[in-house]
């Protein structure tokens, strides 16, 4: 069973046939992985070094996390590839971006109105967790599309925010947002 | 017989009361609602419901936690650090009840808790301080005074405290925004958006010195803490001694340090902060926290010194038992503040329930936490969850138990800072020991390190479980029997995928 | 570039990479089937399956921890202690491959191996010894000259250690079955059933000394271990210093413990142990460990000398950094040493998943632990699976806040000894510091602390849990809505039955 | 919904009834349970007053252990006692004692033959775990009726080893073994 694995835009080709042994890219090598807490935790072998490894799953990706070190990993086939191409042509139907909670807080301040044109690392808006005010930024140039909340306003994790559209009408290929940058959201940058 | 009540939560009131307990007291516990089945309420003897989870129906109320004191027969209350530590009329209160309050006298917290007036009396006692205003400021007078300081300017809040209502201003025309934003969280924070302007001393490293004073005019200081390591002005690690503070600082600063504790007739435990110069000579007085600091421990570690236990024995009039010759600076110890918050991303806060974990320990290693395998991290508190504190023979031993530390310390569910940190105890500028409180902010990013190959492992780690993955999707719809599939199930501790 | 291979597993594994990991080195880690998920294998840097589960196919293997030396690249090998910890054959081994034998050298292993051997160097050298036989016996020579010496009497296996192949003989008429005992464990775990006789000499205590060489002929000791708490010959508890122990004792001890290491070309980190007379002035030499000891924090807390980190330097030909006149002893440490075993059942071994783990942390408390959550604790390893060390100022406050410590320390899923050190450190003996090696098993039983109104409590507990179990059961014949049980479900950090 | 919980032959009567409050041997007293772990771990407040408690359930018993103390209760109502009657009846058909294995090990001796008359607190049998050697004692003088092991055998904890039956034809009533011996099934004494 052969896998292309992406790890930051570096591809790895992997064949997973016998137990405990794995081709990497046309290598041999032993590999012994053990569930440690039946969720998150891992111990992995490779030719005898040992990692203790933080894995996460969402949304199809791999988080794997190093001894501090932290990678992504998207996994597929050819099949899972397109099914993967398709999730994202639904999410950039959003718009130019949806920005989400990055966690839930409380809303401070909403700094757009639909119909507003936003320049790209502009704030939108300011939410507070942890006794921290968060700036949140708009990711790309656009136009406000729909706001959702108001000031004083408690946000789950993950809620849409704002809805972003394009300046101008684009042709899927040239909307260079990343599927990374959806799927995060809108990374705030901390008030200045 | 002696019963303290913790006015607090998270890591400071489990350290409270283990301190209490070594000391055979009796503790009261209180807690908020989400917070009913936190640590400090299973350590504690007694705990009692105070309030809903925001601190200001809670930890903040005055009366509730009287009445708790009241009921419970208290004797002693320990307000920790945060919530009411630094609140006059809560020190007030508790004497006023009939009970002792662990910290300083009421007339000291007011004499400090305001920058502008703390700033005054130690000009007064000879203590040099920062170039800047002394006085609470209109907005106008912002704007007017600040060009003239020069710019970066800090606009800070007179009640402030951990950099909250805080503002670096480098260009007259962010003044406006900034200075609405400090008054807002000043307001917000402290119930009071009073501020001043003060000149931001640029390559200086902030080194603050620890004094513990009893109630019969002894006062001692117990060295510096490096705390040059800050994000958005909030301490991120610790040291002591600090990297940059000879013996002959050390006695400087520690007698500046007594010589504002005693202008404003300060006992128990407090820190003042100081401002050091990249000449590495001159200081200036920032503030003096008025009560037990979050990184106290790393002096503990190196004096020998229990701060908290002290603080106990001085608040029921004992006097202070260690003489200021007998201190000794022995070793170096490093605090690393483990927050729930995601160093891969903006340290975004993270909340949900630990889902795994496991802490360091073994020679040198301490651990100061709140959490545990099933403990839930709110949004509504502070995102510093735990301590880490290593002590080594000098300060390379004291990172590379610190490293290896890091290396062992497991928490999943959150995301958290010790990433961070890891990175931190790779760094030129941390191991030479030459950082100021700019580095952090200004040189620093959450990069891979190179060349390890991690990338190939992270590969290997995801295919075989996206391998795992499909065969058990494919065993779902294949019949049941002794499959070899369903001896690698996700079951804990079994083999995967092969 | 030195890399360490240690060869052992659990709790002193974990030790050996942490200090390992201080000083840079890379480790080696070598595991059975069955510990494949162990902490050991987690923390190092590498490792390797030599076996199945039993010792005999797999930590006793030299030749395959030889091959994973070989092919990892390890330049030093340490033992830790059991398995082939005093193996005179493995250090000559180790030596013979070109790698560095992280112990004394075969010679002193081969000279203290032998208890019947040591005894004979111990006298030529001067060193204090217990009446008894000194050489091997045939079964006759026991039946014969076990009444001369006088009951009780101890059988003892000359290649014996930590209890195993000993027996204690109080009337003529027990002895045929316990020799036959005795060389029955002897054989089996030592595979030499060679024994010998000694007097048991009543009300001692069981107090060793540590001692520290270097290859250059340098050898001093870091004072006494208390270590008369023992069950079944096992030491249960240790403490550092010992309460019977003055400083001029400890001048008389520690220099026969030196004299005795030298006199077998001691180096590298070994315990010499006493009987010391209930007089509290006689000590007669019992043996020689030539290994690193479970008890060994205690001596690095007080002394401040990491011991495991010195065996390291030691075996690499470097000289020892401390002499004799600066090793002081500051503070007292208590280690309790937590086995999987049930006291409120014969401490019957208990094996298992641990399904959840809290350990005690905070200023003054080392926890060495092989544990975490999901661990299976196997029945073919030794039942000590963590250690909890504390330091204290002086006894008082280490006994406060070994209470405090074993107060937190949570462990489900499998039975431990934490209960017993609860009740020891409760015990009127204990605390007065006047116990012998008789203390435990002829003056203690595990019983409750009355007048706490636990039993009430038990009662309210369980009866709310039955009572939950009841309307959980009268909920699943009743329709699924927005009942009131479903909100009290057995979820993890829910609120039960109200 | 009124209960009996029996702890260490102390009776209380417990009243629970509305939520928060339970009567105890007439008392009124605030409680608060809560789950820590999902397992064994427990927060009470009773009063005020703070616990942590480890508790097992094992055949309709709690074994709670507050503090290192360990208490063993026995809750019911009058139903739930007859069953447990009648449980026990069906443990004492055995015989003068059921010997379990009380932990996973490896049978080194065999101590007995069917047939043999044993005292009480006889060795049976030689069990080794953990590198120790158990001795196993029979709690209750009788004749051995069955010996399930032989030497060198693996058993896990619980198996029945060795079965003893009563010395005469005795009433069941007269049969005094209590039911906690039987269950925890001779308890062996270190060797000597």
């Amino acid at each position: 069973m052969k896998y292309k694995a992406t790890v930051d835009q570096r591809d790895f080709t992997l064949d997973v046939d016998r137990p405990g042994e794995l081709i990497v890219d046309g290598e041999n090598v032993s590999v012994d992985l053990m569930s440690i807490d039946g969720e998150n935790l891992y111990s992995l072998l490779v030719d005898g070094v040992s990692y203790d490894l933080h894995v996460e799953r969402r949304e199809g990706l791999y988080t794997v996390i190093i001894e501090g070190d932290r990678y992504t990993v998207d996994v597929g086939d050819a099949h899972l590839k397109e099914l993967i191409a398709m999730s994202r042509r639904g999410h950039e139907e959003h718009g130019g971006a949806v920005i989400k909670a990055p966690m839930p807080g409380l809303v401070v301040k909403v700094l757009v109105a639909p119909g507003d044109a936003v320049a790209a690392d502009q704030p939108v808006a300011i939410l507070e967790a942890m006794k921290m005010e968060n700036e949140l930024r708009n990711p790309a140039v656009g136009i406000v599309k729909q706001v959702n909340i108001v000031p004083g306003q408690t946000v789950n994790m993950d809620d849409v925010l704002i809805v972003v559209a394009p300046p101008e009408v684009e042709t899927v290929d040239s909307a260079s947002t990343s599927p990374a940058a959806v799927d995060v959201a809108a990374p705030p940058e901390p008030a200045s | 017989m002696q019963k303290v009540l913790i006015a607090n939560r998270g890591e400071i009131a489990v350290r409270i009361i283990r301190a209490a307990q070594e000391l055979g007291y009796p503790t009261v516990a209180v807690f908020s609602d989400v917070d009913r089945a936190a640590l400090h309420v299973r350590l504690a003897d007694e705990a009692y419901n105070i309030g809903p989870a925001p601190a200001s129906e809670s930890y903040l109320r005055i009366d509730r936690i009287l009445d708790v004191a009241k009921r419970s027969g208290a004797t002693m209350i320990h307000p920790g650090y945060g919530f009411l530590a630094e609140n006059q009329a809560f020190a007030q209160a508790v004497a006023d009840a009939g009970l002792s309050f662990v910290g300083p006298p009421p007339s000291a917290i007011y004499a400090m808790g305001d920058k502008v007036r703390s700033r005054q009396a130690m000009i007064a006692a000879g203590v040099p301080v920062v170039p800047g205003t002394s006085e609470g400021l209109t907005d106008e007078q912002v704007l007017a005074t600040a060009p003239g300081i020069g710019f970066p300017v800090l606009i800070k809040a007179s009640a402030g405290g951990g950099g909250k209502g805080m503002r670096r201003v480098d260009r007259a025309e962010d003044l406006q925004d900034a200075l609405a934003a400090a008054r807002r969280e000043a307001q917000k924070s402290f119930g009071d958006d009073t501020v001043y302007l003060e000149k931001l001393v640029e390559g200086a490293r902030h080194v603050e010195i620890q004094v513990l004073g009893d109630q019969h005019g002894h006062v001692i200081h117990l060295g510096e803490r490096e705390c040059s390591m800050q994000r958005r002005h909030q301490k991120v690690l610790e040291e002591c001694p600090s990297p940059a503070v000879t013996p002959e600082l050390r006695e400087r600063m520690g007698a500046a340090a007594v010589a504002a504790a005693k202008a404003v007739g300060y006992y128990s435990a407090g820190t003042c902060e100081f401002l050091l110069d990249g000449n590495g000579h001159d200081f200036y007085f920032l503030e003096m926290n008025t009560r037990l600091q979050v990184e106290h421990p790393v002096t503990e570690f190196v004096t020998g010194v229990d701060i908290v236990k002290h603080m106990l024995r001085i608040a029921l009039g004992r006097k202070l038992r260690v003489k200021q010759e007998d201190v000794e600076w022995v070793g170096h110890a490093i605090e690393c503040r483990i927050n729930a918050e995601d160093p891969y991303n903006h340290f975004l806060p993270s909340t949900g329930r630990v889902t795994s974990l496991q802490e360091p320990s073994g020679p040198g290693v301490r651990v100061d936490s709140a959490l545990y395998e099933g403990f839930d991290v709110s949004l509504y508190y502070d995102p510093m969850v735990a301590k880490l504190i290593v002590r080594g023979q000098n300060r390379p031993d004291a990172i590379l138990r610190m490293r290896r530390a890091l290396a062992e310390y497991r928490i999943a569910g959150i995301r958290t800072t010790i990433p961070l940190h890891q990175r931190l105890m790779d760094m030129t500028q941390f191991i030479s020991g030459f950082y100021d409180t700019s580095y952090l902010e200004q040189h620093f990013t959450m990069t891979h390190v190179e060349g390890r190959g991690f990338d190939r492992i992270a590969a290997i780690t995801a295919t075989l479980l996206a391998h795992q993955h499909r065969s058990d999707a494919i065993n779902r719809l294949a019949p049941v029997g002794d499959s070899e599939w369903k001896r690698f199930g996700r079951r804990q501790g079994m083999r995967v995928s092969l």
